[in-house]
């Protein structure tokens, strides 16, 4: 069993290992997966540096292939007859994905560390769920793909539905619905595309080698993208997200916002556009404007929200438009810019929901109207909800601007397709957006944290305790390092999105000529 | 007269119809009958339709071999088994609930 | 032939001591009927052949016959499990006009044996007398509780409506025997020519056949009788009925129609979404659970006659991992129902509240053959649809996999109010940890391994594949 | 020559006097009457079975349904004193249920006026005593022969008489103490409990 | 080119030495002493100023400074957007560089040294000198930026720092709202701004296979090995402007490079306060008086002056974005002295007077050219002067305040014998600002007013001209309130001199504001092939003292003695008095675009549309499912025979289907 199965396989066991302590000493049940959390993050940063060595070492003529390089490659036929094999491996864009969510979970695990109420089943049901994630990023076969997928996104019921606030029956229902209804699309496109490739596999490698004609591209990607686009928050699908993040608790709507809303993008750029070229090319300015109206539209939208998870669930929206953005520029800059923004997006906003719900966990109250003068009580709060509102408005030296200027560039930049001068357009607007961010997440903050305390029962309240220091402080850490430092963050993506891009040449140079 | 009568000798056709017809009067029955033994006597005449064809088939098709009657002997056993089963049933029915028309019995719906 | 021989014998064996035992000795009557189950399971899997014929060729073996044959004693099995307790009354909440265990066995048992007859006879004569054996005791065990109004009335649809089915079928039957002169499935494929009689026979045997496999229009007596029978024989309906129907149509389509089944596979389709998506709107607005899940079967039915599509060398295995998985399944839903019935009495969904406080194993194992039914992976629920899904696929049929994927995520809706009641919805203050017996809880664990691994095993359906995916019938 | 005349006026008389009957059965208010009729019907298709060269068909036709069913629906009729209870549907069901038939009928009728079923040509030559070839089919277990499904009917038949004993069988009234068998005394009453019978939750829930 | 001596191989440290005590301030120190929070940021600034100046003097006397050549002395790959468009963040060295430099290396040291006094006994001592030393370093960052993406970054980074200071004391929600109001209006112009580099950077990269070799190969005398299209160096290569300019965009009929350069000069404006953007910079002085002599007077603001300078050869090249710059600098010079005359608050007349001048720097920017690059020149001379005197007369004012807790000039008065040494030091700064000889603002005006009468912008000089005359007369306004007549309340009464530490500074800058005049400037920094030396040109000086004096005169006649001459004269005004006392109003126009067209005529409505449109579509889908399954419930009447009914016609529709295929 490889490392990457271990990435698999870790929260998986932990989760087992919880089940089996008994629910009445829950303080030893958070201990464990703490700890397994972390033993996953260092393994994650232990496959990293496997990663990054073995991929300085062969960079060779990653110019031309179409196959995307993996490292720590396993596979293991599994329903052989149908070509279903257990498929995993790592590239750049899973590698980036993996230590996201194993950062996530890990600054979860102690955000939600005075969860009191069913911790056995709290942490467990978490475990699962990010197995279901890891599973994701690392499977190259589309059937494992959608197994962990679906695995990822069912436990969000329970978890909001037990745990959460407010109407969460409702909200846990409805996001649940939602997006297992994209991957009712995901699943007719991956049909389609396993049929239609005559090779009886869902391999991904082999499929990408696979010319499948223009008609059929056309009908399926739309299918694809937008299953994907679901659980990636495209307009108008977006509609769960709000609901559902200010339902769920707060380790919850960080993994989720922070992790689950990322697989759309993901799957979108590995598998629609990357199997998809020409259906990508047809529908590329259709998504753009679509997400375009994502960033302007969840900004402003942002601006009225009176509660602070509406508030983060609406620029999440529109930082997922971002994402999606990026991928449907289809040029190097901007799918570099779509993975980055999905890494920094996913660490910003779940700060922001670790942020919410300690503010929360103290105040009892979620009304932004309702508090003032925080800072003064609880100033690493502050700081570190600072540090996430600045990365969100893409303040340079934090990840947030190096993502926006990679997707702003890449709609500018164009490609050889789509009407370039519509494109240039949509950047402009797109830019515009983040003085619209700048006004709410100032506005929002401002009225949190500034000004004199309003309401004489937060005189007694306290700050941040030393699990939550180090939750949020590894992740506004993470902010400052790839705002600080991207090249090295950079660098490990862009080998990995050379081969879709060269099949998108390909077969994009090929619709060109007819 | 007589030449025309035994010119149209009843063939395979006027077998099937009367069938047919029989068949179709039991379904009638089965569906407009509210006595829950009117709608198994339906059944019964359906049943004797499909024998009437089975023997008529056999005549007709297949005059050699008797499959078909024995097919048709079988039928019978099984719409007996069938017509025990069904009073059995309603005369439990009848015991416990003093009723047998079937319109009246709707207790689960919807 | 082993097992049918061995099912009897059984049957016989525990009627007769029925007779001879006093009340105290009848507890044994459960416990030989398993033995005869497990003896007739071990003959199938250990002395009989997958194919071969005898008795001249009226009875025949192959492989999707013992399939059909392992899922019948399967569910055969388990229904007597799950019916141990109530007939013995030990249970929370005693049913009234419950009992006769010896006949409820043995006429359970002779049930299983029709079915397995089903599965292998190779003339027009055996395949409709051994339906009949497999439907009209049945009808009896529908309306086995005599006192109680609702099974009456449940065993008095079942039974005209079922009588009125067989009437079709053996008209269309009839029909066909006339169109060829033959009874002999063998010598009708090449004797059949398409023609519009043929086409009256195949709508009369078809909605037989769908009577018994609850597809829309043909599904309506299901709710109610389902609702109404005893809970383990709704469970056995449930399982085995279908599967019994699934074996008859497989021997009409394939040896019958062979030539143009592939013709049908417009009107399978249409079926199919009308079957599924009925049975899942219908199925959100239940409130009795065992109503619920009538109408949850009828919409796994609609999934499973995507199979009838074409590709019959992916087709067929898959259907049959289908029903597989589907009986486990099912069984599984079932054994919790007819634990949570027998401790209080209780079938309405929103008794099950707080269920996950009380017994939270059961609790775990119910939702787990919810997904597993909603198909949620890694549950082999999931594997089971996505095969059936790849074969509309395949076909070209895409739009029927859209309204199957999204129908699936229908069902979840309902699926999950009951997982909300159990897991979300608190208990009642006074509500304590029911009791378990040792039969129910080695069941339910059982299925529920079952339930999980045969999605992530694969060696189930690559045996079923290698073995039926080259059937020619 | 003669015979053909006879035989054709012989089957329109018979096929006439049927479906006479056959409606009769299906309209009669009196379920007694209505027994009776089928009973008419019964023996008209025995007759009809002779003119089919089915003798021993017709027996059994007399025999089983004659003399088993048709009694065994008179008793259930007297058990269940449905003479007393007119039957008279609602003509909304009636229309329903005509339509119904009628197309069937309409459906059915063209369908075998076209189709062309494979007439043996011979058919003159029917084996004069079928039979004995029937009862030697019947146990043949060779090839051709009949001898499962006759294990199977018989199964059938074994399993609908126990059936039919147990649901048939007097049930205990309620007062009387609650058995698991359902047919033996003395044992302790647990109090069934009819509240909570599920009837009136769904009536409830409806 | 020969090898660079080690105080250019290791400038690096101008900014880092900064941003290196910010991060010991930010992560260690403060937490623990606040004391010494204070010393090492004091300490790391004063070492990066010497360092600066060694800079400076080996710079002006290697030959590479003679002839005004840009070194690039330090470099590191930071960010590949893709090959052939890579950010190399490094270390600038040129005249305006190195000018800039000097005065905020040299400013933010003073302004340290007096906040250990100011800011004495404050709760967020070491949390205010932390933030200083991340704005020294953006700062520094931005003035060494080779390249427009790292001048972008600094650019936001001293905007957040800025933002910060503003709203240092977040407790007083006057304080916060000015800081979100810069920070917001700011990030407003800088949309813009990003979308000029966009531009820019989108067609430099175009062009830059045709254009680079020529480029590199001119850029290797300033030390660049790879030319990047975002560098300096390439953006502001003549050849790739005339391509530029010769791209028409077929909108207003106006070349690219305009657009872009627009676009640019938008930023500059908002960061140094033009016109239409200058609301934030009266509000930002809110802040502690440091900051605001600090960030608001002395070099944030400059910012977008320098970003000119900076990209002066692209605005060059397209005229008209040039004429933007002259145009709304001299109006805004002109629009702010007149508010400033009206204003009480002594900081915010301060700010005013700051606007102007700002306006004046960028007025002179405008009117010089690539041949003429006189103005160029002066407006680098008076950013340099301004910066010493205008800090000068913040921190006086803050001394002031420090004294009579309050900001209100007509509680003032009659200060000058109580608080001697800030009195003296203002009334130098006063003079200063007010251009009279020898003080620095002398020359420097002088200069200005020069290049615009010989650039021939007639109007403008005498735009210059007018506001030369109206600043001294609001300096000298609040310079007679403040310190002269009686004290007009108890506070102003019982007002005590400044600790030694903050008197210090104010005599370092006073001196510096004399002195700074007499550098022969234009021989240091200066642009393009011929250098223009510039004396002092008789008719602009006289005219221009004469003006001042004028003003000084209006002073005198108005706010000396306890006459209501002012009030009079407000009164004669009515209408337009107040008109201008609430600074035109523009403030409210703000209000109403935002609050009620942005969130009420978009963000409401979109809020609205998004939970009762869109979502009402998903909760409506969701409704129908569960109706439909509410009515198809019926069919299940519980009657068997509708039940059969069913069956029938099921199978009669599937022998029609039949049927119909067979046929």
């Amino acid at each position: 069993m490889g490392l990457v199965s271990w990435l698999i396989a870790i929260p998986f066991l932990t989760m087992l290992v919880i089940l089996a302590v008994p629910a009445r000493n829950w303080r030893i049940i958070r201990w464990i997966a703490a700890a397994g959390c972390g033993s996953h993050l260092i393994l994650t940063s232990a496959v990293t540096y496997l990663y990054c060595r073995a991929m300085t070492g062969d960079s060779v003529n990653m110019q031309t292939s179409l196959l995307t390089k993996l490292y720590l490659v396993e596979k293991v036929p599994w329903f052989e007859s149908l070509g279903i094999q257990y498929f995993v491996g790592i590239d750049g864009i899973s590698m980036a994905m993996v230590i996201l969510t194993s950062i996530v979970i890990f600054a979860g695990v102690l955000a939600s560390w005075y969860v009191d109420t069913r911790t056995k089943e709290f942490f467990a049901l978490l475990l699962i769920l990010v197995t279901g994630v890891f599973g994701v990023f690392v499977s190259f076969d589309l059937f494992l793909f959608l197994m962990f997928y679906e695995l990822a996104v069912l436990p969000m019921y329970l978890l909001i539905g037990v745990w959460g606030t407010g109407p969460k029956e409702y909200s846990a229902m409805k996001l649940t619905l939602m997006l297992l209804i994209g991957s009712a699309f995901v699943l007719v496109g991956f049909l389609a595309l396993y049929h239609a490739s005559g090779l009886r596999t869902f391999d991904l490698q082999q499929l990408a080698q696979v010319h499948f004609t223009t008609d059929f591209q056309k009908w399926v990607f739309p299918m694809i993208f937008v299953g994907f686009g679901v659980i990636g928050a495209l307009y108008p699908l977006h509609t769960w997200s709000p609901d559902g993040h200010s339902s769920a608790p707060t380790a919850v709507s960080m993994l989720h916002a922070g992790v689950l809303m990322k697989l759309g993008g993901y799957g979108a750029l590995r598998i629609a556009v990357y199997l998809l070229p020409e259906g990508a090319i047809a529908w590329g300015l259709f998504f753009m404007v679509l997400a375009t109206i994502n960033i302007i539209y969840g900004a402003f939208v942002a601006v009225m929200q009176k509660d602070l998870k509406y508030f983060t669930a609406y620029s999440s929206v529109s930082h997922c438009g971002f994402v999606l953005f990026g991928v449907a520029t289809l040029n190097m800059m901007g799918l570099k810019g779509a993975v980055i923004q999905m890494f920094s997006h996913g660490i910003m906003t779940a700060l922001f929901f670790a942020l919410i719900g300690m503010v929360y966990s103290r105040t009892h109250t979620r009304m932004i109207d309702q508090m003032g003068g925080l800072a003064k009580k609880m100033p690493w709060l502050a700081t570190t909800f600072y540090i996430a509102g600045l990365a969100s408005l893409g303040l340079p030296g934090l990840s947030g601007f190096v993502a926006e200027t990679h997707v702003f560039l890449g709609g500018f930049f164009g490609n050889m397709w789509a009407n370039t001068g519509v494109m240039k357009a949509l950047a402009i607007i797109a830019t515009m957006s983040i003085v619209v961010t700048a006004v709410y997440v100032l506005r929002a903050l401002a009225r949190v944290f500034y000004g004199p305390i309003t309401n004489h029962d937060f005189e007694k309240l306290t700050d941040a305790t030393l699990p939550e220091r180090i939750s949020t402080g590894l992740l506004a850490a993470v902010l400052f390092a790839v705002g600080l430092s991207p090249f090295l963050f950079v660098n490990m993506i862009e080998s990995s999105l050379l081969p879709i891009l060269n099949r998108l040449y390909q077969s994009g140079a090929a619709a060109l000529t007819h | 007269m007589i030449e025309s009568l035994s010119l149209h000798k009843p063939h395979i056709e006027h077998w099937l119809v009367l069938s047919a017809i029989l068949f179709a009067i039991g379904l009638y029955g089965l569906l407009s009958r509210r006595n829950a033994i009117g709608i198994l006597m339906s059944i019964e005449l359906m049943l004797n339709s499909a024998i009437l064809n089975l023997a008529a088939f056999n005549r007709f098709v297949a005059p050699a071999s008797v499959d078909g009657q024995i097919m048709a002997l079988f039928v019978t056993a099984v719409a007996a088994a069938e017509a025990v089963v069904g009073m059995a049933i309603f005369v439990a029915i009848f015991r416990h609930r003093r009723i047998i028309d079937v319109n009246r019995m709707d207790l689960m719906k919807d | 032939m082993l097992p049918e021989i061995i099912v009897i014998t059984c049957a016989v064996v525990v009627l007769l001591l029925d007779m001879f035992f006093d009340e105290k000795k009848r507890i044994m009557l459960g416990p030989v009927a398993l033995i005869g189950l497990t003896a007739a399971f071990a003959a199938l899997t250990c002395f009989t052949p997958k194919n071969g014929t005898i008795l001249g060729g009226r009875f025949a073996m192959d492989a999707v016959a013992w399939w059909f044959k392992l899922l019948f004693i399967i569910s055969g099995l388990v229904t007597v499990l799950l019916s141990i307790d109530l007939l013995d009354g030990r249970v929370g909440v005693r049913v009234r006009g419950i009992g006769s265990r010896g006949e409820y066995y043995s006429v359970l048992l002779f049930t299983i044996s029709g079915m397995m007859y089903i599965a292998s006879s190779r003339d027009l004569i055996t395949l409709y007398v051994s339906l009949e054996l497999a439907t009209i005791p049945l009808f009896v065990l529908a309306a086995w509780r005599r006192d109680d109004a609702q099974s009456g009335e449940a065993g008095l649809k079942y039974v005209l409506i079922g009588a009125m089915a067989s009437a079709f079928i053996l008209y269309g039957l009839g029909i066909i025997y006339g169109l060829t002169g033959t009874t002999d499935l063998n010598l009708l494929k090449q004797a059949l020519k398409p023609s519009l009689a043929l086409w009256l026979a195949t709508a009369m045997i078809v909605a037989g056949v769908g009577f018994k496999l609850t597809v829309v229009p043909f599904h309506m007596w299901a709710a109610d009788v389902y609702q109404g029978a005893p809970t383990p024989v709704t469970a056995y309906l449930s399982v085995a009925s279908k599967c019994a129907g699934l074996a008859f149509i497989f021997q009409v389509l394939f040896r019958i129609l062979g030539a143009f089944v592939a013709d049908g596979a417009m009107i399978a389709a249409i079926f199919a979404a009308a079957t599924m998506t009925l049975g899942n709107v219908v199925a959100i607005v239940q409130q009795n659970i065992k109503r619920f899940m009538a109408f949850s079967a009828v919409s796994q039915a609609g999934y499973l006659i995507m199979g009838f599509l074409g590709n019959w060398d992916l087709a067929v295995p898959a259907m049959l991992y289908y029903m597989l998985i589907y009986v486990t399944t099912n069984l599984a839903v079932f054994a919790c129902i007819i634990w949570y019935t027998n401790e209080t009495g209780k079938e309405q969904i929103s008794d099950y509240r707080g269920l996950s406080k009380t017994n939270p194993l059961i609790a775990l194992s119910m939702m787990l053959a919810l997904f597993s039914l909603a198909g949620i992976p890694p549950l082999s629920g999931f594997v089971g649809k996505f095969f059936l899904f790849s074969i509309a696929s395949k076909a070209g049929f895409h739009w029927l996999v859209g309204v199957a994927a999204v129908n699936s995520t229908i069902s979840l809706y309902y699926y999950l109010r009951i997982v909300r009641q159990m897991y979300i919805e608190t208990a009642d203050e006074n509500a304590g940890r029911l009791p378990v017996s040792g039969v129910l809880a080695s069941t339910i664990a059982t299925l529920n391994l079952a339930v999980v691994f045969l999605g992530i095993i694969p060696v189930f359906y690559e045996s079923i594949y290698a073995q039926t995916g080259s059937w020619h019938w | 020559m003669i015979s053909d005349a006879v035989y054709t006026l012989l089957f329109y008389a018979i096929a006439i006097i049927t479906i006479v009957f056959a409606l009769a059965v299906t309209m009669s208010r009196n379920l007694l009457r209505a027994a009776v009729y089928l009973m008419m019907v019964l023996l008209t298709t025995a007759s009809l079975y002779i003119m089919l060269d089915a003798e021993f068909l017709a027996g059994i036709q007399v025999l089983v349904y004659v003399g088993g069913i048709v009694v065994l629906i008179v008793f259930a009729v007297m058990l269940t004193r449905s003479a007393e209870m007119l039957d008279r549907p609602p003509l909304r069901r009636k229309l329903s249920a005509g339509l119904a038939s009628v197309l069937f009928a309409a459906a059915t009728i063209y369908i075998f006026w076209t189709s062309a079923f494979p007439i043996a040509q011979n058919n003159v030559a029917v084996p004069p005593n079928n039979t004995e070839e029937i009862g030697l089919k019947l146990l043949d277990y060779g090839s051709g022969g009949y001898i499962l499904p006759f294990e199977i009917i018989s199964l059938l038949l074994l399993a609908t008489i126990i059936g039919g004993i147990v649901i048939a069988r007097k049930t205990p009234p309620p007062e009387q103490p609650f058995t698991t068998g359902g047919d033996l005394k003395g044992e302790a009453d647990f109090d069934a409990p009819h509240t909570q019978r599920p009837e009136t939750i769904s009536r409830k829930h409806i | 080119m020969e090898q660079l001596s080690f105080v250019f191989r290791n400038a690096w440290l101008i900014p880092a030495i900064p941003l290196i005590s910010f991060a010991v301030l930010g992560l260690l120190v403060s937490p623990i002493s606040k004391r010494l929070a204070g010393i090492i940021g004091t300490v790391a600034i004063f070492i990066s100023a010497a360092f600066s100046f060694l800079l400076a003097w080996s710079y002006f006397h290697s030959p590479a400074g003679r002839e005004h050549t840009a070194l690039i002395t330090w470099t590191c790959e930071w960010l590949r957007y893709q090959t052939g468009l890579t950010v190399n963040i490094g270390v600038l060295v040129d005249p305006i560089s190195v000018l800039l430099m000097i005065v905020v290396t040299t400013v933010s040291a003073l302004v340290h040294l007096y906040s250990i006094g100011y800011m004495h006994g404050d709760e967020g001592y070491g949390r205010f000198f932390t933030y200083l030393n991340l704005f020294t370093f953006s700062m520094l960052g931005l003035v060494v930026a080779p390249n427009i993406i790292q001048m972008y970054i600094c650019w936001e980074l001293v905007g957040v720092s800025s933002f910060l200071l503003i709203g240092f004391h977040y407790q007083k929600p006057a304080a916060v709202a000015a800081s979100n109001k810069a920070f917001i209006v700011t990030r407003f112009a800088d949309s813009g701004f990003l979308v000029g580099i966009l531009i820019l950077g989108y067609y430099g990269y175009r062009l830059f296979g045709e254009f680079a070799p020529a480029a590199a190969s001119a850029a290797v005398k300033n030390g660049v090995t790879n030319l990047q299209p975002f560098d300096f160096l390439y953006l502001n290569n003549p050849a790739v402007l005339a391509k530029l300019a010769s791209i028409n965009l077929h909108v207003f009929d106006i070349s690219l490079l305009t657009a872009a350069m627009v676009l640019v000069f938008m930023g500059a404006a908002g960061k140094s306060a033009m016109f239409p953007l200058h609301i934030w910079l009266p509000d930002a002085m809110e802040g502690p008086t440091p900051v605001s002599a600090l960030i608001h007077a002395a070099t944030m603001v400059v910012a977008g002056v320098y970003l000119v300078a900076r990209l002066f050869p692209a605005f060059a090249a397209s005229g008209t974005a040039l004429l933007v710059v002259a145009y709304v600098g001299a109006f805004t010079s002109i629009f702010a002295a007149i508010i400033g005359i009206t204003q009480d608050d002594i900081k915010r007349v301060l700010a005013f007077s700051t606007l102007s001048q700002l306006g004046y720097m960028m007025l002179a920017l405008g009117v010089a050219t690539m041949e003429h690059p006189l103005g160029y020149s002066a407006s680098m001379f008076h950013l340099f002067t301004h910066a010493f005197f205008k800090a000068l007369l913040f921190l006086a004012a803050g001394a002031v305040i420090h004294a009579v807790n309050t900001n209100n000039i007509w509680e003032m008065g009659g200060l000058a014998k109580r608080l001697p040494v800030t009195h003296g030091t203002f009334l130098v700064a006063t003079l200063a600002i007010s251009g009279i000889w020898p003080f620095a603002g002398f020359f420097s005006k002088d200069e200005i007013l020069a290049s615009a009468l010989a650039g021939g912008h007639y109007v403008v000089f005498a735009v210059a001209l007018a506001v030369a005359g109206m600043t001294a007369l609001y300096m000298f306004r609040i310079y007679f309130v403040t310190f002269w007549g009686k004290s007009r309340s108890d506070t102003a009464g019982h007002a005590h001199e400044a600790p030694v530490v903050m008197l210090l500074p104010l005599v370092v800058l006073a001196i510096l504001s004399v002195v700074a005049g007499f550098v022969n400037f234009s021989n240091y920094v200066s642009i393009g092939e011929h250098p223009e030396h510039h004396g002092i040109n008789p008719t602009v000086a006289v005219s221009a003292t004469i003006a001042a004096l004028t003003g000084i005169i209006l002073a005198v006649f108005f706010y000396t003695g306890q006459t209501d001459r002012a009030a009079a004269m407000s009164r004669l005004l009515g209408r337009i008095y107040t008109l201008i006392k609430q600074k035109f109003y523009i403030d409210e126009i703000y209000l109403f675009i935002t609050r009620r067209i942005l969130f009420g005529f978009i963000a409401r409505p979109f809020a609205w549309f998004d939970r009762n449109v869109v979502d009402g579509g998903v909760n409506l889908s969701a409704w129908i499912t569960r109706t439909t399954g509410r009515e198809l419930r019926y069919l299940q009447t519980g009657q068997v025979q509708v039940y059969s009914l069913w069956f029938v016609g099921g199978m009669l529709f599937l022998l029609l289907v039949l049927w119909a295929g067979a046929r």
